[in-house]
């Protein structure tokens, strides 16, 4: 198992904390790593930055992100990887679309010529609303920002201006947008959230379509979820159980 | 060149996929299926549904590869839907069961056999789940039972899936002996602790031991119960390679599974093991592949 | 800085050379002992002189190492120069026996003990000759039987060598209760094949794992026995650099045993082991060694 | 299991083959392998020539010998290997003594600065008398050549004449050698040959005052034999019983 030193620990909202720390091996944006928790448990976890020292956002829901999340600058922090097929990096101009926390994974692709939507379900939930320039906010209550879901501000846009799209959050709000830009652009790169447990592509459990996320993506093409009828419709639980979305 | 082999079942190359690795959503055992593994085993399914333990549930550090995903399944109800997907590929599914008696085990079996799978494999040998598996494997007298009565009550093929955790392994397979095949070998009980945190590496503490590691110890049942016993066997453990997989069919295995490799290796191995056989048997004269079954017994 | 550790002898470092590894001839064992090792355990010694195999004796393929030398040995009368050689060093020697009975057993410990031994290490694990070792060791009452024989006869330390090939290590712990130590493991029961002359690669076909392969599988039976017997415990098997001794340590081991990591590594691991297991210390504010052993156990 | 195919086998007396064959890893002079007869046995063997394809020859004196020198162009030959410290290389004049098949480990040391003693028991014992130019014969019945021993020979040369003296055969013959050459010259080298098992410094069978011949030899120097007081003297058996030499 490798470690690092925690070097900073920022509480963003209530209970979304993001951590920065140095790692040796190159991390490119869309990987994730497995972050352990010794004793408690271990769950994979975006990079919201991928320069050294790195940055994770964790939202707490567990005792594993309980524990992550309330590591303090100096202690170690365990975990392996970077794991998985990162996003394709362009020159020119980028929209992230986001919900939650499902922005993060997003961060490292922001610079001077992206445009964000992001969306939460309330103004609270909000986080790097102050990282990007051109930002959307939609909240499902309309506390900030438009009122109704990611995909109502994706509309508003005129979809042609962007060189590449990136889409990272809850799999019914991508099959939305998914839906909305299919034969629109094949310019459009999504970030798949399926439980995962190994994170090494040999457990099934973040299977899609005989694809593992976990290796095979968390990032696929729109041209990719083509062929995956299982995006959007079904997917099995922590014990292998189909659940239909 | 005939590379069909006989395990009770006749397949079309001896390569199939381990039970426990990328089999639990019959969209991806379609998807094996359909890149060159002549089976499928599915995962080890049980009568009710099972959470299992709690990630971190492997532990890799080369050459040590640690398990333990805690027999989690959706129960064998649920997982009839999964098995007709796989079956999409027209290629057989073997259905692996685990269970804490026979009766268990024959109830399992039955519903297996009425979705469709071409043979039954009975695992008494998970290292790492208190009540099942190995605890259940190294009595031989429960062993014989849950082998007479599950053979009893289904037409299909019945595989028995052993411990390498054993003195004495001949016994093993002599309680199994009723078995179509006998499946060698599950994996070697072991833990890691990572020294830094002071803690055992696995949230369940011990785990299974797969991959390389484990090669020799396979080879050798592999080979010593071929030898003593002459029964149809099914090695298991640490293949990564043709060579590998030769040298389990050298040893008496009519056909082999493959599971840990595919971390290292992606799915793609199923047509790399098919490729390199057919190249190696067309380098050494050999056209029937049951001509290698067994030769490095003296 | 303590490292002194007890293992019923008191020894000024938990770093020991393991039987079968450089320990048939005095002057090796003395040199290893004037290199950092805090103890040697000889080869095992039965009571008569034995030629053991025909090369091949080893195979080594990293990750995988097998050995099947066959408990060649001189023969009790005949070791004692060896052992008089070896205490030169002023350090202690450790004398590694075998034998089929209790009698067998105590002859040769009373006759180590007459050498000027410190402690006795019963073999009652070796995987690859019949009617010795794992064949003794896997019959509790046999077991049970030697221990109290030995016990009995020497004033001396008794340690216990158990195997792995096991289903069950806490009976076959229990069995050697009267131990003064358990020593775990002895080498796993493996064998590989080599495809282009289609032979097993030892001549005695059957050998036994050691090396890293089977460190995860020490570690295991180390943490099991000691958290459920509370007995002291001597790790072996794996360990090629201090963080996999500390691992042993950290899962119960009061000392460990270096074999296999020789080959890789020579002589000189003992005092590498011992200055990285300083700088361990010193990092991590560890004054005394005794106080990392077993805490890894929850 | 390394092998490789023999490439050509000739008898150079009655018992006693070279064979050739190509190998991958690089060879220096004084190296060994272990040559396995699938089935029969492994024993040790050194190069007489080290250039691809290189050269071991072999006595037949047992099972695996005869197996291996009864291989025939062709036919795969099992190894494992090349083990061992070589010896050491000098540019200058070079000094080889070898008694019967001892020669062979010196073979690839001769050049034309190359002088040689080349004892046997008997004329149709002697080999490579044909590689070397300088060559002093020495037969224990005085069949060909000086009658007496290596040192005999040894004995009426100077020599100061050489900037290296290469020694191989016996214990006896090297260890009469040793003793005459002791506080004469530290520019001699020694190649050891006891009984080995594994190759690889593990087993203890070949070992001398606690130093692997297989692994740490098995050439030493004059110097390093001073602190072996085990040379000449004894040895252990291949069952571990010690015996005098």
């Amino acid at each position: 198992m490798n470690h690092s030193i925690v070097y900073s620990n920022v509480r963003i909202n209530e209970s979304t904390h993001s951590l920065r720390f140095f790692m040796e091996s190159p991390v490119h944006p869309g990987q994730f790593i497995m972050i352990w928790a010794p004793g408690i448990g271990e769950i994979p976890i975006s990079f919201s930055s991928v320069n050294n020292p790195v940055e994770i956002t964790v939202k707490i829901y567990g005792e594993p992100s309980k524990y992550i999340a309330n590591l303090m600058p100096g202690e170690k922090i365990f975990y392996r990887g970077p794991y998985g097929r990162p996003f394709t990096g362009v020159t020119g101009k980028k929209l992230i679309i986001g919900a939650g926390t499902g922005i993060a994974p997003l961060m490292p692709l922001v610079d001077n010529m992206t445009s964000g939507i992001l969306s939460a379900k309330t103004k609270n939930d909000l986080i790097f609303t102050d990282r990007i320039k051109n930002l959307y906010v939609v909240t499902d209550d309309g506390t900030l920002g438009i009122k109704g879901f990611a995909v109502d501000a994706l509309k508003q846009m005129d979809i042609n201006e962007f060189d590449m799209i990136y889409v990272c959050g809850p799999e019914i709000m991508m099959k939305s947008v998914y839906d909305y830009l299919l034969n629109k652009t094949d310019r459009v790169e999504f970030s798949l959230e399926r439980p995962m447990k190994c994170g090494i592509g040999i457990c099934d459990s973040c299977s899609i379509n005989g694809i593992q996320v976990c290796r095979d993506g968390p990032v696929f093409s729109i041209k990719d979820l083509k062929n995956m009828d299982e995006f959007g419709r079904t997917r099995l639980s922590f014990s292998g159980k189909r659940i239909y979305l | 060149m005939n590379l069909n082999v006989d395990i009770g079942i006749k397949i079309s190359n001896p390569f199939i996929l381990a039970s426990g690795i990328l089999d639990e959503n019959g969209y991806t055992m379609k998807r094996i299926l359909e890149n060159g593994a002549a089976a499928v085993v599915t995962k080890s399914i049980g009568t009710s549904e099972r959470q299992g333990y709690n990630p971190p549930i492997i532990y890799e550090n080369d050459p040590v590869f640690l398990n333990a995903v805690g027999l989690s399944n959706p129960g064998i109800d649920n997982f009839k839907d999964e098995v007709k997907i796989a079956l999409e590929s027209g290629r057989p599914v073997i259905g692996s069961i685990f269970g804490k008696d026979a009766p268990e085990f024959s109830e399992l079996a039955k519903k297996m056999e009425s979705y469709g799978v071409s043979a039954i494999e009975l695992n008494l040998s998970c290292p790492h789940v208190n009540g099942y598996g190995m605890e259940v494997g190294s009595d031989p007298d429960l062993v014989y039972e849950i082998v007479s009565e599950v053979k009893s009550r289904v037409k299909i093929p019945v595989f028995s899936k052993l411990s390498p955790n054993t003195s004495n392994i001949l016994e093993e397979a002599k309680a199994a002996e009723k078995s179509d095949a006998l499946v060698l070998i599950n994996t070697l009980k072991g833990m890691e602790i990572d020294i830094a945190s002071k803690k055992p590496v696995l949230s369940n503490v011990y785990g299974g031991l797969s991959g390389k590691c484990i090669k020799p110890v396979g080879i050798r049942y592999v080979y010593e119960v071929k030898k003593e016993t002459g029964k149809t066997v099914i090695g298991v453990g640490g293949i990564e390679n043709v060579n590998d997989a030769i040298e389990y069919i050298m040893a008496g295995a009519s056909a082999v599974q493959i599971g840990t490799a595919i971390y290292r290796h992606g799915i793609k191995i199923f047509n790399e093991l098919n490729s390199g056989l057919i190249e190696y048997m067309d380098k050494n004269g050999i056209s029937n592949i049951n001509d290698m079954i067994g030769v490095a017994i003296a």
